[in-house]
C-alpha cells in the first residue's frame, strides 16, 4: 500500500553499507540537528544511550581473516510501519504528503508500544528529562522541539528541513529539484554513503539507486516495506 | 425420611431417623457436607454477622502492615512520576517489564472470582455457594489494582487523558485500532460487569445485615440493599438477573485476558508474536486465579474462623479444579514452547536459549511451581483437604505464574530482530516496591471489605440447605436435591 | 373504604401455603398478597401466579445502544480524524470487531441491571410492610385487605399461629412515585455533571495547568531574546549584503518603473553629494569631498552589480551606509538609475 | 471545512517537532522570555530565518570549510562548505562539534590571573591590566620569550608571532602538539624530502585510483584529513562502470580504514618497511607490471627476506605475491604511509619505504602542495627534536616567559619528557587557550583567545586535494560569547610598547593584518577585482583558492640507492614485556581535544562502540591465556609507566599486540574530560627516532596484568553474544 503514488513525495534514503566508514559525523550532526541529548556513561552501561541513527558493527570470521561490517541504523520510515496501529493515542502515525512515519512528541503518552513494536529498535525513550549544561543550550536548533522525560521520540528524516525546503520551493513557486532537501546526517557524511532524495522523481537520485542490484532492505522478511534501501558492501578480491 | 414430614416443620430441624443404623449416616453426611448440616437461619446470620464486626489486635497489626506497604508503593510511585521512568530498570530494548507482568498478574489472580461464581452458578454446582463471594471480592480487587498499572506504566501520567474518547480541543480521538485500546474497553466492561454481578448477588445479605444491624451501619445497609424484603418477585427476578449476568461475563472475562495477551501477541515480537497467547493467557489466569482463591478461603477461613461454611468438600473440589487447570496450563505452555523449538526459527530460538540459559534459574523454578508441584501433590485428597498444603501449593503456584508473566514480558523483549540491540534487563527498586506494595494494597482493600460486608452469601447457603435433604434408598440415606426455585 | 396491610410470619413452607389458600378463599384476590422469605421460594410453592418478568426488551435495548457506542468509537471516530497507520486502512474490521463486543457486553449488562432495578421499584425509598425477623428464616404473609375481610385473615393467620401478626392503615404506606422521579432525576443530574465537568477540562473552558514539560523549552526560538549581537564585518553565505535570503547577485530589471523610482530615490539620498546627473554639479555637500568620482557612471561602469549594490547598502570610505534608509527593491531601483547615468 | 482545517492540523502536527504547534496544549512557560521587538529588525537579523556563515574548521588542523547555521544570533550547526576543495561539503564528528566549543560550560570568560600555579583558583583580571601585564612580561623577558603554539592555533597567529619574534630575536615560535606526532609530520616531510626533494606533507588523489595499499594510515578515521580522504575514498569506491577499486590496509591492528578494506594485513609493528620492501623485492624479481616498473623496483629494493616478511604479516608468501603482483599491475597503485609505523624507531625509514611504492607508477596518486602566488605559506611544524631544545632552555632557566596558544604540552608529551619540570623553571607562563587544560593549569595568567567561531583567521591548507592550494578563511559567525579578546589584537596591542615589534607589527589590529594577506593574493575562483570585493569574497565563500589547479608534473623520484628495511626497535625486554604496544588517535576525541566536547564522548567508537572511556583492545586468544573477558581491568606496565584500563576483546588485533586509544586521562579540560579514561602516552618514552628528530611515540613494548576489578564497558552494541544461528542481516 506504501507504493500508491500520491501527489506527495515519497521521501527514501539510500545507504551504501559500502562507503559507510562508521565515522559517526551522521551520529553527531543528528544530535546537533535534532537537539538530541546525550547520554551520560552510566546510562549508555545501563542500555539506555540515545542516538536517533546509531552505526552497527557486525564482525564476520576470525582473525587474521576478520572483517568488521558497518550498518548504519535508523527509523527506516516503513509503509506499514508496526509502530503506527499499536500507539493509543495516534503519536505515531503516516503522513500521506512525506510518505514518512511520524511521531507526534506531543500526543505522546509514553506507553512505549511502539517501541518494542519496532523491529529495528530505532525509537527512543526519554527516560529523563534531557539535561543541557548552560551555556550548551544556547546551540539548540529553534526548529526542534526539546522533547520532554516520558516521550518516545525518533529519526524523522529530518522533517524541519523538508518543510523549510518545502515552504521555500512553494514560495519561488517552483517544484523541488533533488538534492535540495538533505538531513543533516547525509549532509554530513564525508564518503556520500547516505544519499537522500524522492523516489517519485524519476530522475533522482534515490530514484536511479534503488533498482542497484546490491540494493536490499533491512528486514525485508517482516514486511514493512521500509523507505530505506541499502546497499550491500562489495568486495574486490586480491590475486588468483 | 418420610418425604411428607419433610416439609412440615423449617428444613433446617428434620428429625434424625429412628433407625439409627441410618441416623449415624445422616449425622455423617451433615459433618460431611455443608449443605446438608442445615442450621436456623438467625444462628447462622449472627456467626457471620458476628465475624463482620470482630477486629481483634492481630486485625490492627496486619491492617497496619498492609498498609504501610501500601504507603511504601504509593511514595515510589510518586518518586517514579517526578524523576522520570529513568530510576526503573527499562532499557532501550526492554521498554516493557513488570509493570506490564503486573497488569497481567493481577488482573490473572481477579480472574477466577467470577468465573467461579458465574460459570458454577450456570451449572448449578452447591461447592460454590459458601465461597462465590469471597471469590468474586477478588476480582473486584484484583481488577483494580490491575487497573492501576496501564497508568503507573506510561511516561507522561499527565496526559494519560489523551487515552479516553472523550470529545477535546485536540479533536483527537484515541486510537480503536490498538490493542491497548481495546484492553481498556474490555477491563472497563469486565470490572463493571463484576461489579454489578457482585451487587446484585450482595443486597439479600445487606438486607440481613440491615435487619440486624443498628446505627451507622444499619442506615448504610438500609441504603445498599435498596429496600429489599424477599418478595418472590424480588427473589425471581434476582435469579433471573444473576443468570443473565453471568451468561454474559464469561465470554467478557475470556476477552478480557485475551485482550491482555494480544497487547503482546499483536507486536512482531519474537516471543510474542503467536495465535496461542489467547487461549494461553486465559487458562494462565484461571490457573493462578484459582490458586488465588483457595488461599483466600483459607485465610478467610483461618481469620474468620468460618470452619462451618468452609469445608473439606470445598477445598477438595477446588482442588480437583486447580488439577485440571495445571494440566490445561501445561498443554498450552508445552504447544507454545514445541511450536517454537520444532520451528527452530532463529530467534524464537534464541528467546528459548535465554530461558533455558542465563535465566534457567527462574526458568526452572517456574516449572517446579506450576508443574511439579501441582501434578506431584494435587492427585491425593489428603493434600486437597489439608489446609497447610493447599496454602504453600497455592502461594507457589502464585509465585510461578509471576515469573512466568515476567520471562514473557521482558524475558521476550530482550532478544529482538537486530542482535545489536540485546539487552538484558534487571529490575530496580521502584518496580519491586511497587510489584509489593501493590499486593498489600490488595489485601487491605480486601481485608476492610470483609469487615462491612458479609463475606459469606448467607442467603445462597440456606437455598442451597433448603434445597438439600436425605431420603432413604434402600439401606442407606442419600442426600437429594429439589429445586426450590 | 380504607384498606389495611397485614402481616403473619410463619415459620415453615406448609403452613404458608395452606394460610395463603384460607385467605384466597375469603376473596382476597393473588395481588393483594405477598410471600416474603430469607430463600427464593418460588411463588408455586404457594400456588400463586407465577411473576412476570420484562427482561428481554432491556437486555436488548442495553445491545442496541452499546452497538451504537461501539458504531462511534470505531467508524465514527475514524470519519471525525481520518488517519492512516500501518497501512491498515481506516476501518479495518477485527478490531471493529472487538469493540463491538465489549461495548454489546457492557451495555447489555447494565440493561439487565437496569431492568431489575425498575422492575423492582428499587430503590424503595416509602416504609413498607416488614418484619426483621424474615431474614432470621421466618415467611411472611402481607395481605391487603378491607376491614371486615381484614379481620377474618386475622383469625386465619391465628388459627395457623403465626409468630407475630402486624395490622396497620394501608394509608400509612404512601406510593414512592414522586421520591423516585426525584431519585432518578438526581442520579441523571448527576450522571450528565460526570458527563460535563471533565469536557470542560478538556476544551480547556477549565484550565488546569497540566505539566508539560515541552512548551517551556530551553531553546531560543525565534524572536526570543536576549538576542545577540551579530559578528562585526563577518560575511555571510547569503553574500556581503546583509540581508538574509536576499542574493546580492539578481538586480532588478532595469524597466522603465524602475529607472524613475530609481531616480526619484537617487535624487532624495545620493544627489546631495553626487549631483543629480552624478557629475556632482550642484552638488552641495560633494563640494567638500574631492574624492567623490567625476562621473558616478563612469565610476559605476568598472563595479559589478553587486558590488555597487554593496557600496550603496554599506557605504565606503566617507560614504555612509544606507541600508537602514532603502529597502533591498529599492537599492536596486538606484543601482540601475546609476547604471543608466552616462559616462 | 471543518474537514479541511483538521487535515490542516494534520499537516501541520506532522511537522511535529515545528515549534510553532508546541502552543497547542495552552501552558504558560516558566522559563523568563524576552520577545525581540523586530520592527526595526537589525539587516542581518530575520525572525526565523537563518543566516549562514563560511569559516574555517579548527578542530584539527586539516582545514576544512565550515557553513554555520545562525539563528537568533547564535550558532546552532556546523556543516561542510560545499565549495570548499578540502572537504567538499562534509564534515567529520568533530568538526560537527565545534559548537560545544564555542558553548562550552568551562570556558574561560575573561582573562584571568592565577595565584599559585596548579591551585586552579583563578582572580578575574581587567583586560587593559592584562593586555598591559603581556606587554611588561614581553618587554622584561626580551629575548627570552619562548611561543608555543599547536594545532588550534590559526594561521595568522603562527605569522604574527613568528614576525614577533623574529623583530625581538627570540627562537622561531615552537609549533608542536599530540596531533602532529601522531600525524608523524616531521617523518612524511622528511621522507617526501628524501625521495622527492619536496619537504611537505603528501596529498593523495584517491578518487581515481584503482589499487590503495595504505600502511598503518587510519585516513579515514583520524589522519592528516580524514574528511577529505573521505569524500576521496567515497568517490574511489563508486568509479565509473561499477569499478570499487582495491584497497589493502597492512596494521597491526584494525582501523576503520583497516574495516573498510578489501583486505586487511596484520603487520607486526615495525616491520612495514620490511614488508613495503619485500613488495618491492617480488615486484623485481617476479617482473610484474612490465621491465620499467619492475625495473625501478629492482633499483629501490635491497635484500629483503621475504619468508620473514611473509611471517611478519602472519599471511602466506603467496599472498604476499598476489598482492604485490596487484600493486604493480595496477594502473593507478597508490601506497600511503602513516600512523603507527612513522612513530616507531625507523619511522623515516618505514615511511620512505611505503612512500617509495609510489615512484612505481609514476606517483599519479601522490601530489604536493603547490606553493601560493605571495608569501603566504603554511606555518611549518617542530620536530620533537626542537621540542626538547626548547625543554632544555627551560630547564636551564634560560626562558623567563612562555605563551601557549592551541597547544596542551603537558598532555601532549609523553611524562619522559620532563616538561612538567621544565615549566617550573620559567618565570612566567601565560596561556591563551579557551578552557583550563593541563598546560594552562600551570599558567600564571589566561588570556583566553576567542574560539574559531568567534574569530578571525585564515589556514593555508596542508596537505591540498588536487593540487588546489587553498587559503582557508576564518571568521566570527557569532558575536563573542564571553568577555575575551583576540590573542591576535592583544599580541598586536601589547607589542606596540615594545620599539623592535612595533616597527615589525604596525597593524591596528589582526583583520588589518589578515586582510593585508589576504588581498595581496590574486583574483581566485570567487572573482573579485578590487581588493574590497576580493577580501569580501574571501569570507563569503569560505576562502581563497584558484579556478583550476596549476600544473605541476608527477613528482619526481630524486632519491637513488636501495631502501633501509631494517625492523624498528622495541624498548623493553620481550621476555619481560611481552606485548606490544599499539597508540591509536580515537577517531572522536581526536589527540585529547575533544574529550571536552559531550557530543564526541557520548557518541560510541565506530569499531567497538565504547564511548566515555579509555580501553585497552586485546585479541581474543591472547584474552583468553591471560584469563581476561570485557570489562576486566588490566595493568598495561612498559617501562616507562603503567596504566590501569578494562580489556574489549578486539578480534581485529594481532594477538602480540595490545592497542589503547588516545584522547582520554585528562586531569583539566573541563567537567566532560576531567578523571575519565586513561592516557596512554604516560607508557611512551621520549626517545627520537633513526633520523633524531621525531618522537618515537609507538616504539614500547608492555606486560599486561589481570587485575581483580571489573569496570564495565559503555558499549552501544549488545553485551550479549549472540550465538550461530543470528545472520548479519546483511
Amino acid at each position: 500500500m506504501a507504493e500508491e503514488q500520491s501527489n506527495g513525495h515519497k521521501w527514501t534514503m539510500i545507504v551504501d553499507a559500502d562507503k559507510c566508514t562508521g565515522c559517526q559525523a551522521c551520529v553527531v550532526a543528528c544530535h546537533a540537528e535534532n537537539n538530541v541529548p546525550v547520554s551520560s556513561e552510566d546510562e549508555v552501561i545501563r542500555g539506555r544511550a540515545m542516538h536517533w541513527m546509531r552505526i552497527e558493527r557486525y564482525w564476520e570470521g576470525e582473525y587474521p581473516n576478520v572483517k568488521a561490517r558497518f550498518l548504519p541504523v535508523f527509523c527506516q520510515q516503513c509503509g506499514n510501519a508496526p509502530c503506527e496501529p499499536v500507539c493509543p493515542v495516534y503519536a505515531s502515525y503516516h503522513s500521506t504528503e512525506e510518505n514518512i512515519n511520524i511521531q507526534v512528541y506531543n500526543r505522546c503518552v509514553g506507553t512505549r508500544y511502539c517501541g518494542n513494536n519496532c523491529p529495528y529498535r530505532v525509537r527512543i525513550f526519554n527516560f529523563w528529562a534531557p539535561r543541557f549544561d548552560a551555556p550548551l543550550e544556547q546551540q539548540l536548533n529553534p526548529d526542534v522541539t526539546v522533547r520532554s522525560p516520558g516521550v518516545m521520540e525518533k529519526c524523522t528524516f529530518c522533517i524541519q528541513r523538508i518543510r523549510r525546503g518545502r515552504e521555500q520551493a512553494n514560495i519561488e513557486g517552483r517544484p523541488l529539484e533533488d538534492g535540495e532537501i538533505i538531513p543533516a546526517c547525509a549532509q554530513a557524511c564525508p564518503t556520500d554513503a547516505l544519499v537522500f532524495g524522492d523516489k517519485w522523481d524519476e530522475n533522482s537520485r534515490v530514484a536511479q539507486m534503488v533498482p542497484s542490484e546490491r540494493q536490499f532492505k533491512l528486514l525485508e522478511n517482516l514486511g514493512t516495506e521500509p523507505a530505506v534501501y541499502y546497499l550491500k558492501g562489495g568486495e574486490t578480491h586480491v590475486g588468483e | 425420611m418420610l418425604e411428607s414430614r419433610a416439609t412440615i416443620g423449617p428444613y433446617w430441624d428434620e428429625p434424625l431417623p429412628d433407625d439409627e443404623h441410618l441416623a449415624r449416616q445422616v449425622e455423617h453426611g451433615r459433618e460431611e457436607h455443608l449443605m446438608l448440616d442445615a442450621r436456623p437461619p438467625a444462628e447462622l446470620n449472627q456467626l457471620t454477622l458476628a465475624r463482620m464486626r470482630q477486629t481483634g489486635p492481630r486485625f490492627w497489626i496486619a491492617l497496619a502492615g498492609l498498609g504501610a506497604l501500601t504507603l511504601a508503593f504509593f511514595i515510589a510511585w510518586a518518586i517514579q512520576i517526578v524523576s522520570g521512568l529513568g530510576i526503573t530498570g527499562l532499557n532501550r530494548s526492554v521498554m516493557w517489564g513488570p509493570y506490564i507482568a503486573n497488569l497481567i498478574y493481577f488482573i490473572g489472580i481477579g480472574h477466577a472470582g467470577t468465573f467461579i461464581s458465574a460459570a458454577l452458578r450456570l451449572m448449578r454446582m452447591d461447592f460454590r455457594r459458601p465461597i462465590a463471594r469471597a471469590a468474586e471480592t477478588i476480582t473486584l480487587f484484583g481488577l483494580a489494582c490491575a487497573a492501576l498499572f496501564p497508568i503507573i506504566h506510561v511516561g507522561r501520567i499527565w496526559k494519560l487523558f489523551y487515552m479516553l474518547p472523550i470529545p477535546n480541543q485536540r479533536d483527537l480521538w484515541p486510537n480503536f485500532r490498538s490493542a491497548l485500546f481495546w484492553d481498556m474497553m474490555a477491563i472497563t466492561t469486565y470490572l463493571i460487569g463484576s461489579t454489578l454481578f457482585m451487587y446484585v448477588a450482595l443486597i439479600p445479605d445487606l438486607a440481613m445485615a440491615r435487619d440486624h444491624m443498628t446505627g451507622w451501619r444499619r442506615k448504610l445497609y438500609s441504603a445498599l440493599s435498596l429496600g429489599w424484603r424477599g418478595t418472590e418477585g424480588e427473589w425471581h427476578r434476582l435469579e433471573v438477573v444473576s443468570n443473565l449476568l453471568s451468561f454474559v461475563i464469561i465470554p467478557v472475562m475470556f476477552s478480557v485476558h485475551t485482550g491482555v495477551s494480544w497487547n503482546l501477541s499483536m507486536a512482531i515480537q519474537p516471543g510474542w508474536h503467536s495465535a496461542i497467547f489467547g487461549p494461553f493467557f486465559v487458562v494462565g489466569a484461571l490457573y493462578s486465579g484459582v490458586a488465588a482463591v483457595i488461599l483466600v478461603m483459607i485465610i478467610v477461613r483461618k481469620t474468620m474462623r468460618f470452619g462451618y461454611f468452609m469445608r473439606e468438600e470445598h477445598f477438595n473440589a477446588m482442588g480437583i479444579f486447580l488439577l485440571i487447570l495445571t494440566l490445561t496450563w501445561i498443554y498450552f505452555y508445552f504447544a507454545e514452547w514445541i511450536t517454537n523449538w520444532y520451528g527452530n526459527l532463529p530467534l524464537e530460538k534464541a528467546v528459548q536459549a535465554m530461558l533455558t540459559g542465563p535465566l534457567a534459574p527462574l526458568f526452572y523454578l517456574m516449572l517446579f511451581c506450576n508443574i511439579v508441584v501441582p501434578l506431584g501433590t494435587l492427585w491425593s485428597r489428603r493434600v486437597r483437604t489439608s489446609l497447610p498444603a493447599m496454602l504453600v501449593i497455592g502461594i507457589l503456584i502464585q509465585v510461578g505464574m509471576y515469573i512466568e508473566r515476567v520471562l514473557i514480558v521482558s524475558g521476550s523483549l530482550s532478544r529482538n530482530e537486530l542482535p545489536f540491540n540485546w539487552v538484558n534487563y534487571t529490575p530496580h527498586w521502584p518496580e519491586v516496591t511497587v510489584t509489593l506494595g501493590t499486593l498489600a494494597f490488595l489485601g487491605l482493600l480486601y481485608m476492610v471489605y470483609t469487615r462491612f460486608v458479609p463475606i459469606i452469601p448467607v442467603w445462597e447457603v440456606y437455598e442451597g440447605q433448603a434445597m438439600q435433604g436425605s431420603r432413604r434408598v434402600g439401606r442407606a440415606v442419600m442426600s437429594t436435591r429439589t429445586e426450590v426455585h | 373504604m380504607a384498606d389495611f396491610l397485614l402481616l403473619g410470619l410463619f415459620d415453615n413452607v406448609e403452613t404458608t401455603a395452606d394460610v395463603v389458600d384460607e385467605v384466597r378463599a375469603l376473596g382476597v384476590p393473588d395481588e393483594q398478597m405477598t410471600v416474603m422469605s430469607h430463600v427464593p421460594y418460588s411463588s408455586k410453592i404457594f400456588a400463586r401466579k407465577p411473576v412476570r418478568l420484562w427482561f428481554l426488551p432491556f437486555v436488548l435495548g442495553g445491545a442496541a445502544l452499546g452497538a451504537l457506542v461501539a458504531f462511534f468509537l470505531t467508524y465514527g471516530t475514524s470519519y471525525l480524524y481520518p488517519i492512516e497507520v500501518g497501512g491498515q486502512g481506516l476501518n479495518p474490521v477485527p478490531p471493529t470487531a472487538i469493540i463491538y463486543f465489549e461495548m454489546i457486553s457492557l451495555f447489555s449488562m447494565l440493561g439487565a441491571f437496569a431492568g431489575f432495578l425498575l422492575q423492582n421499584r428499587f430503590p424503595i425509598l416509602t416504609r413498607r410492610m416488614y418484619d426483621e425477623r424474615i431474614s432470621d428464616g421466618y415467611i411472611g404473609l402481607e395481605v391487603c385487605a378491607p376491614l371486615a375481610v381484614a379481620e377474618q385473615v386475622v383469625t386465619v393467620f391465628e388459627a395457623h399461629h403465626a409468630r407475630v401478626i402486624k395490622r396497620e392503615d394501608a394509608a400509612a404506606f404512601k406510593p414512592q412515585g414522586i421520591r423516585h422521579l426525584l431519585f432518578w432525576g438526581a442520579v441523571g443530574t448527576g450522571g450528565l455533571v460526570a458527563v460535563l465537568v471533565p469536557l470542560l477540562l478538556s476544551y480547556d473552558i477549565v484550565r488546569v495547568p497540566w505539566i508539560n514539560k515541552m512548551d517551556d523549552t530551553v531553546v531560543v526560538r525565534a524572536q526570543e531574546g536576549p538576542r545577540l549581537a551579530a559578528p562585526v564585518g563577518a560575511v555571510p553565505v547569503q553574500g556581503p549584503v546583509f540581508i538574509a535570503g536576499e542574493p546580492a547577485t539578481a538586480p532588478l530589471p532595469a524597466s522603465e518603473v524602475s529607472l524613475q523610482r530609481g531616480q526619484m530615490l537617487y535624487g532624495t539620498n545620493c544627489a546631495m553629494c553626487h549631483g543629480l546627473q552624478g557629475d556632482r554639479a550642484g552638488a552641495e555637500v560633494g563640494k567638500y569631498f574631492p574624492e567623490i568620482p567625476q562621473s558616478l557612471g563612469a565610476r559605476a561602469a568598472i563595479l559589478s552589480d553587486q558590488d555597487l549594490f554593496r557600496v550603496i547598502r554599506l557605504g565606503r570610505n566617507r560614504m555612509p551606509g544606507l541600508a537602514e534608509n532603502l529597502s533591498p527593491g529599492e537599492t536596486w531601483d538606484i543601482v540601475n538609475y546609476v547604471r543608466s547615468l552616462g559616462e | 471545512m471543518t474537514h479541511l482545517t483538521r487535515r490542516d492540523f494534520l499537516k501541520v502536527s506532522a511537522a511535529g517537532t515545528a515549534t510553532a504547534i508546541l502552543a497547542g496544549c495552552a501552558q504558560e512557560t516558566e522559563r523568563w522570555v524576552a520577545l525581540e521587538p523586530y520592527v526595526r529588525a537589525p539587516e542581518e537579523q530575520l525572525a526565523g530565518i537563518p543566516n549562514w556563515y563560511a569559516s574555517t574548521c579548527r578542530m584539527c588542523p586539516a582545514g576544512c570549510g565550515i557553513i554555520v547555521r545562525v539563528m537568533n544570533g547564535r550558532a546552532v550547526k556546523i556543516e561542510g562548505n560545499p565549495e570548499h576543495p578540502v572537504n567538499r561539503g562534509k564534515l567529520c564528528a568533530r568538526g560537527q562539534s565545534g559548537l560545544q566549543l564555542l558553548y562550552n560550560p568551562d570556558r574561560v570568560t575573561g582573562a584571568v590571573r592565577q595565584g599559585e600555579r596548579g591551585s586552579r583558583k583563578f582572580e578575574p583580571l581587567a583586560w587593559n591590566e592584562a593586555i598591559n601585564t603581556l606587554y611588561e612580561k614581553l618587554d622584561a623577558a626580551d629575548q627570552a620569550v619562548a611561543i608555543w603554539t599547536g594545532s588550534a592555533t590559526s594561521g595568522h597567529l603562527c605569522d604574527l608571532f613568528a614576525r614577533y619574534a623574529g623583530a625581538v630575536g627570540a627562537p622561531a615560535p615552537l609549533r608542536y602538539d599530540l596531533t602532529s606526532a601522531l600525524n608523524s609530520v616531521g617523518a612524511l616531510a622528511a621522507a617526501n624530502n628524501a625521495l622527492f626533494g619536496q619537504a611537505t606533507l603528501p596529498g593523495y588523489t584517491l578518487a581515481q585510483a584503482d589499487v590503495i595499499f595504505s600502511f598503518g594510515a587510519d585516513f579515514l578515521g583520524a589522519w592528516l584529513s580524514a574528511t577529505g580522504f573521505g569524500v576521496e575514498f567515497g568517490q574511489f569506491r563508486s568509479q565509473r562502470f561499477g569499478k570499487r577499486g582495491l584497497l589493502v590496509q597492512f596494521e597491526p591492528k584494525m582501523s576503520i580504514t583497516g574495516a573498510k578494506a578489501d583486505r586487511w594485513v596484520p603487520v607486526q609493528p615495525g616491520a612495514e618497511a620490511l614488508v613495503a620492501g619485500a613488495l618491492l623485492r617480488i615486484i623485481a624479481d617476479e617482473g610484474f607490471g612490465g621491465a620499467e616498473r619492475a625495473g625501478l623496483a629492482a633499483a629501490l629494493a635491497g635484500e629483503v627476506d621475504l619468508d620473514a616478511a611473509a611471517a611478519a604479516c602472519d599471511v602466506p608468501l603467496a599472498d604476499l605475491v598476489a598482492l604485490a603482483r596487484a600493486f604493480a599491475e595496477a594502473e593507478r597503485p597508490v601506497a600511503i604511509p602513516g600512523g603507527a609505523l612513522a612513530g616507531a624507531s625507523n619511522g623515516v625509514a618505514a615511511v620512505t619505504a611505503v612512500q617509495a611504492l609510489n615512484a612505481l607508477a609514476g606517483s599519479s596518486g601522490l601530489g604536493f602542495t603547490p606553493a601560493l602566488p605571495t608569501a603566504l605559506a603554511a606555518p611549518g611544524w617542530s620536530s620533537y627534536a626542537e621540542v626538547q631544545a626548547l625543554v632544555e632552555r627551560m630547564s636551564a632557566g634560560q626562558v623567563r616567559l612562555l605563551l601557549v596558544h592551541g597547544a596542551n604540552p603537558v598532555y601532549d608529551l609523553p611524562p619522559g619528557s620532563g616538561i612538567a619540570d621544565a615549566l617550573a623553571q620559567v618565570e612566567t607562563i601565560i596561556s591563551f587557550n579557551p578552557l583550563v587544560d593541563e598546560t594552562s593549569a600551570l599558567a600564571d595568567y589566561i588570556l583566553p583567545d576567542r574560539t574559531y567561531l568567534e574569530g578571525w583567521g585564515y589556514e593555508v591548507v596542508q596537505p591540498a586535494f588536487r593540487g588546489l592550494p587553498v587559503v582557508s578563511s576564518q571568521q566570527p559567525v557569532v558575536g563573542p560569547f564571553h568577555d575575551v579578546r583576540p590573542t591576535g589584537d592583544v599580541l598586536l596591542t601589547a607589542a606596540r610598547g615594545i620599539p623592535a615589534a612595533a616597527a615589525a607589527l604596525p597593524w591596528t589590529d589582526e583583520v588589518a593584518f589578515i586582510r593585508e594577506q589576504i588581498t595581496a593574493l590574486p583574483k581566485g575562483a570567487s572573482g573579485g577585482d578590487d581588493d574590497e570585493v576580493r577580501w569580501a569574497r574571501f569570507q563569503q565563500h569560505g576562502g581563497w583558492w584558484p579556478e583550476a589547479a596549476p600544473e605541476s608534473a608527477a613528482p619526481e623520484l630524486a632519491a637513488q640507492g636501495t631502501l633501509d628495511v631494517a625492523g624498528a626497535a622495541f624498548d623493553g625486554e620481550a621476555a619481560q614485556y611481552p606485548y606490544y604496544l599499539h597508540l591509536f588517535p580515537s577517531v572522536l576525541l581526536g589527540d585529547g581535544r575533544g574529550a571536552s566536547l559531550p557530543w564526541l564522548q557520548g557518541a560510541p567508537d565506530p569499531l567497538t562502540t565504547v564511548s566515555w572511556q579509555t580501553w585497552v583492545e586485546i585479541n581474543p586468544t591472547t584474552a583468553q591465556a591471560l584469563g581476561v573477558d570485557h570489562g576486566d581491568v588490566v595493568r598495561v606496565e612498559s617501562p616507562h609507566g603503567a596504566v590501569e584500563v578494562p580489556v574489549y576483546v578486539f578480534p581485529g588485533i594481532r594477538p602480540d599486540t595490545v592497542a589503547i586509544p588516545l584522547g582520554q586521562g585528562h586531569s583539566d579540560l573541563g567537567r566532560y574530560a576531567r578523571e575519565r579514561g586513561s592516557h596512554a602516552l604516560h607508557l611512551v618514552g621520549a626517545a627520537l627516532d633513526d633520523v633524531g628528530a621525531n618522537l618515537a611515540w609507538s616504539s614500547a613494548r608492555v606486560r599486561v596484568t589481570k587485575l581483580d576489578k571489573k569496570q564495565a564497558l559503555a558499549r552501544l552494541e549488545s553485551t550479549i553474544d549472540p550465538g550461530e544461528d543470528i545472520h548479519v542481516p546483511f
